[in-house]
């Protein structure tokens, strides 16, 4: 996957203009920066959530899946259920490997809705073991894991890559992950003049 | 058979569906009741055979 | 020794598999002694004819119907006092008893008004009244089902029943000042107790005791297979603790 | 208390119009009307009073639904309880941001909604004062509501269920104060009616609104 | 699509009762009809038709509101643009699902709330036809509504202020055959037009609501 | 602040029992504990959000603030209406030491929804700052907060216990705070008799 010269914008200002970087099967990219920065904006576009000002995004169509704060589970129905539904709308096959890779077996008759908050981290990550994508795009994977679940996560992060995956994660703490990281701070929309205007107003 | 004249549709009615909702109530209650009790069963052996 | 005793779920269920089974026969027989002779044994109304039959489900039904609602305003009371588990799962167990007995007795008037009024259905104040019954009964069973925790479920529920309550009380005195209806209007001939001859009366009350028992059997039926479920849930949970 | 009324109301300015949207909901409901019974104006001016009631009452309960869902969602509710003021003084300034965001605007434009139903010109005077009588009483009452299902995703249906029948008394004596009104008969007693059952409820409802609430945030 | 349907219908069974509980707000307009209008058999007799379908749209109405919102809070609207299942479809098998948990047994018991309004004999036939012909554009229309609002907070409101006027024709048709119906007339015309209206509606809608969940998934 | 005894159930099982300490003015406590252990159904108990089933909490009777996942923001408010909210319901002095503390003066009037994660967590911790209250019970605080925000979080906290303040802090990272640490894992509920069953139906 390749990103050129993309620019972004969020409630209508921009944010971030010329990320360009390659995401290429087997590395992982960590994207760092502080609070504010456009880490978010930045996945979201690459998801195909929300159009790009400009640049491109090519060589991933289709083969995308992204993660971010809310895991679109459904607290009614049961672990297995939820990871089913994704299994059955994405196609691929069983949900064996995912269950294992996070653990989640003796959780499987439990409604969703009974699970802690780190439990219903795991479950909403052992979703994109089931999608059978191999460009995972990760916003803030770890938020109320605990450490061992971190390793556990980083594990099958790593696995991901062996097997010719890409993994494109935004985070603030320490995955213990071989892969680049990319501060995205650099990348800084800077003001456009303000004599002209154009499209954007700006 | 009593002669029930013109009412023997509605005076047959009511005693056909008060009949047929209770039989369905008793159904539903004595199923589910079965039901229930056997499962207790299983998950106290399950439980006891666990520790 | 206290009744509260019994609050005890295990307590509750041994003592309720000892009298059950009698209690069984004892509905069964009253309910098909009264209705077999109500419908072959009792003669014709002179102004109703053989319509009259129907009231040995319809007066049965109706009086169950509103004292369902009693018992379960008795038993949040006693859940919102005293905690005790049983009462609350007797309140819920209670409920579509209550739903049934109301809905006989809205067909079976219904069917009788057909004969008798010459319709259906009329908006008069006690038929209302049973409509409004009707729906908090629909509410009640919808709020136990939609919570999950059964303590949550049985404190909410509890609460909805006292208010509830109040307001079908109100709804009463209001329908009553929308609408003075027909029901047993001065046109009957069965009127108030005093009018209803012996050949009429005996059947029904043997009629009432039965649903009575019938109603008594079912709560008690249905409150320990309410218990169970609660404790399976329990036991699914100490396998989670365990886990 | 004066910081959540303001705030309360605050909010509902700026959601994008919880003030207009009861009304809007209103006014159509009453126009929806002569398109499903036909367009007689004789058969109108006979169920005006009790559609503008009805219309009333359907769009108050409409908006119950978030009165105190969003607060929950957001965890300002949990934040709530743990600060200095009592949960029954939480849920009666719901309670009143609801009436004036909600029941208020209703009573205002329900003369102008007569108009469009050809309500007798003796009923519109009497429309209002039942409204204003009555429409406290909802408020109150659709709170007690909101406080039960609060917890519950797909509360919204849950809640109109539970609360419908609890509507009926103040809905009968309101109903029957304005066709009495617009038949030019005595409204006194169904506004007295009207007037205790909102006093009675706002006495007493808001202890129970506020002990569901408490079992809700466990 | 299987998946989402049943996924969905489960949902609804297990989220205590989004299937009974549009019924159970049909139940309850119409049966508040009387106390507002007075309990005249032969007054009510003449709203029937209308009432009924003015309930049973607003019944429909009332469950819209969640009816993609749930799906968007928890982040599954975003997944599933990611996934390979197109919007259209999605939306499509939404209406559907919202078609059989709510408008089905909302046709299914408007006769027996016939009976309670005093619904000339005639007439029951000629309801529950034209309800069944008018409800699938009901949740279509409903589904683009949803997805309009999607993003909202307070949607709800703003939901039936957009959906109402979409729902017009449909009201004015089915309302109409069934007041023809009651009275005896023949139906033909206005049972065609409703036919008509939910086949294009079901055909050409879809589209446009993915394009509008698109932009609100920005 | 003392914990005596503590028992506490959650969906109907007991999760934690005996738990025991005490919070003293100055000190911070720090629980820790792996996901699912019971440290969220804890700290509501504590806040009183939740009976105990057995136990007492004495000595912090309303003096508590209390902080979770979710922050009571109003995303149509801005920063300082959100604030100024909280400040008039705790009758609590001035909002301008928590803007300070939590660097939020830019972001004064941006509506609270225009926020990033983390500016919008930042905005939440500031809500601690106005109650005025001396007991801090804070539920996972740094979840979403840069490494900068985090110093910035752990120097406030240490200037509230410096004030005589106390805080007690569920979290799976390292804040760089001195004070006790309590694994709740130890105070696992164990099971009753199977055989005897009571009100608990356990
Ligand atoms: C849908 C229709 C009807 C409903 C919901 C209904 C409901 C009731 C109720 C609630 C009671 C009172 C039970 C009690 O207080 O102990 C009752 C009693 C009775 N109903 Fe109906 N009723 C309906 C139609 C009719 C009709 C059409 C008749 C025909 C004449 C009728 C005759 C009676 C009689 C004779 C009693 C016993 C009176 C007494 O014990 O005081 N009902 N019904
Ligand atoms: N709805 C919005 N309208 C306007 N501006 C917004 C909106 N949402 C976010 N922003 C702004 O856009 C910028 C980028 O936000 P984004 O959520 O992408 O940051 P982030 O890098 O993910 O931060 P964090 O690490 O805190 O999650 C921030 O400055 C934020 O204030
Ligand atoms: N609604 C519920 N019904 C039943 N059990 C629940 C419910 N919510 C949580 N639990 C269970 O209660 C236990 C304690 O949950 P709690 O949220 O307190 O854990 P936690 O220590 O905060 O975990 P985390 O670090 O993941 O946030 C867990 O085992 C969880 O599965
Ligand atoms: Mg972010
Ligand atoms: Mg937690």
């Amino acid at each position: 996957m390749k990103i050129a010269g993309l620019s972004i914008a969020r409630g209508g200002a921009p944010v971030l203009e010329g990320v360009s970087f390659e995401l290429t099967p087997g590395r992982a990219l960590i994207l760092r920066g502080p609070n504010g920065c456009g880490k978010t904006t930045l996945l979201r576009t690459i998801a195909g959530l929300q159009p790009p000002l400009a640049g491109t995004i090519t060589g991933a169509e289709e083969d995308i899946a992204y993660a971010a704060h809310s895991d679109g589970i459904k607290l009614t129905l049961t672990v297995g259920e939820n990871l089913t539904f994704w299994a059955e709308i994405f196609a691929a096959g069983s949900i064996e490997p995912a269950l294992d890779a996070f653990d989640l077996r003796g959780l499987l008759d439990r409604p969703a809705g009974a699970l802690s908050a780190g439990q219903k981290r795991r479950l909403g990550l052992a979703r994109l073991l089931v999608t059978g994508r191999r460009y995972w795009i990760l916003d803030e994977p770890t938020v109320s894991l605990d450490r061992a679940s971190v390793q556990q996560f980083a594990g099958v992060v790593e696995r991901h890559l062996a097997d010719g995956g890409a993994a494109l994660i935004a985070t603030h703490i320490d995955l213990g992950l071989e892969g680049e990281t990319l501060d995205v701070s650099q990348f800084k929309a800077k003001l456009p003049d303000l004599e002209e205007f154009d499209e954007a107003f700006l | 058979m009593p002669d029930l004249g013109k009412y023997a549709f509605d005076v047959l009615a009511s005693y056909g569906a008060s009949l047929l909702l209770l039989g369905g109530l008793l159904a539903l209650t004595l199923g589910r009741g079965a039901k229930v009790r056997q499962d207790m069963h299983k998950m106290e052996q399950r439980s006891k055979s666990r520790g | 020794m206290s009744i509260w005793e019994y609050a005890n779920p295990k307590k509750f269920l041994t003592t309720s598999e000892r009298v059950l089974p009698v209690l069984w026969v004892l509905a069964g027989v009253l309910c098909a002694v009264g209705l077999i002779w109500g419908f072959f044994f009792t003669p014709d109304d002179y102004r109703q004819g053989a319509s009259v039959k129907i009231m040995f489900v319809h007066v049965p039904a109706a009086f169950i119907a509103i004292n369902a609602w009693f018992m379960m305003l008795v038993a949040s009371l006693i859940w919102v006092i005293r905690r005790h588990h049983v009462s609350a799962l007797a309140a819920k167990a209670a409920a579509p008893v209550g739903v049934v007995m109301t809905l006989i007795a809205l067909i079976t008037g219904a069917l009788w008004g057909h004969q008798i009024w010459g319709t259906w259905w009329v908006w008069d104040p006690r038929l209302t009244s049973f409509l409004v019954l009707f729906l908090f009964y629909l509410g009640y069973i919808a709020l136990w089902s939609a919570i999950e925790d059964p303590d949550t479920a049985a404190d909410l529920t509890s609460i909805l029943c006292l208010v509830g309550s109040v307001f079908a009380v109100l709804s009463r005195y209001a329908v009553l000042f929308w609408n003075q209806g027909l029901h047993q209007g001065a046109s009957l001939s069965l009127d108030k107790e005093e009018n209803v001859a012996d050949a009429f009366s005996n059947p029904l009350y043997v009629c009432m005791a039965g649903f009575g028992f019938l109603f008594l059997v079912l709560v008690l039926y249905r409150t320990g297979t309410e218990i169970r479920a609660r404790r399976i849930r329990a036991l699914m949970m100490r396998e989670r603790m365990d886990a | 208390m004066k910081a959540l009324l303001l705030r309360d109301l605050k909010l509902a300015l700026r959601a994008g119009g919880g003030f207009g949207l009861g009304l809007a909901f209103f006014l159509i409901v009453t126009v929806l009307v002569p398109f499903s019974v036909g367009p007689q104006s004789e058969l109108l001016a006979r169920i005006a009073p009790g559609v503008l009631w009805l219309g009333a009452l359907l769009a108050c309960l409409l908006s119950l639904d978030r009165l105190l869902a969003l607060d929950w969602e957001d965890g300002t509710l949990d934040l709530m309880a743990t600060s200095p003021l009592p949960l029954e003084a939480v849920v009666t300034i719901k309670a009143l941001a609801h009436w004036i965001t909600t029941s208020l605007p209703l009573v205002l434009a329900a003369p102008v909604l007569g108009i469009l139903l050809n309500l007798p010109t003796a009923g519109f005077q009497w429309l209002v004062v039942s409204l204003l009588l009555g429409t406290p009483a909802l408020s109150v009452i659709g709170t007690f509501g909101a406080a039960l299902t609060v917890g519950l995703k797909r509360g919204g249906l849950l809640l109109s269920l539970l609360v419908l029948p609890l509507y009926v008394p103040t809905l009968i004596f309101g109903a029957e104060a304005a066709r009495r009104g617009a038949d030019g008969m005595s409204v006194e007693t169904p506004l007295l009616m009207l007037a205790g059952i909102s006093a009675a409820t706002l006495a007493l409802l808001p202890f129970a609104s506020a002990a569901v609430l408490r079992v809700n945030l466990r």
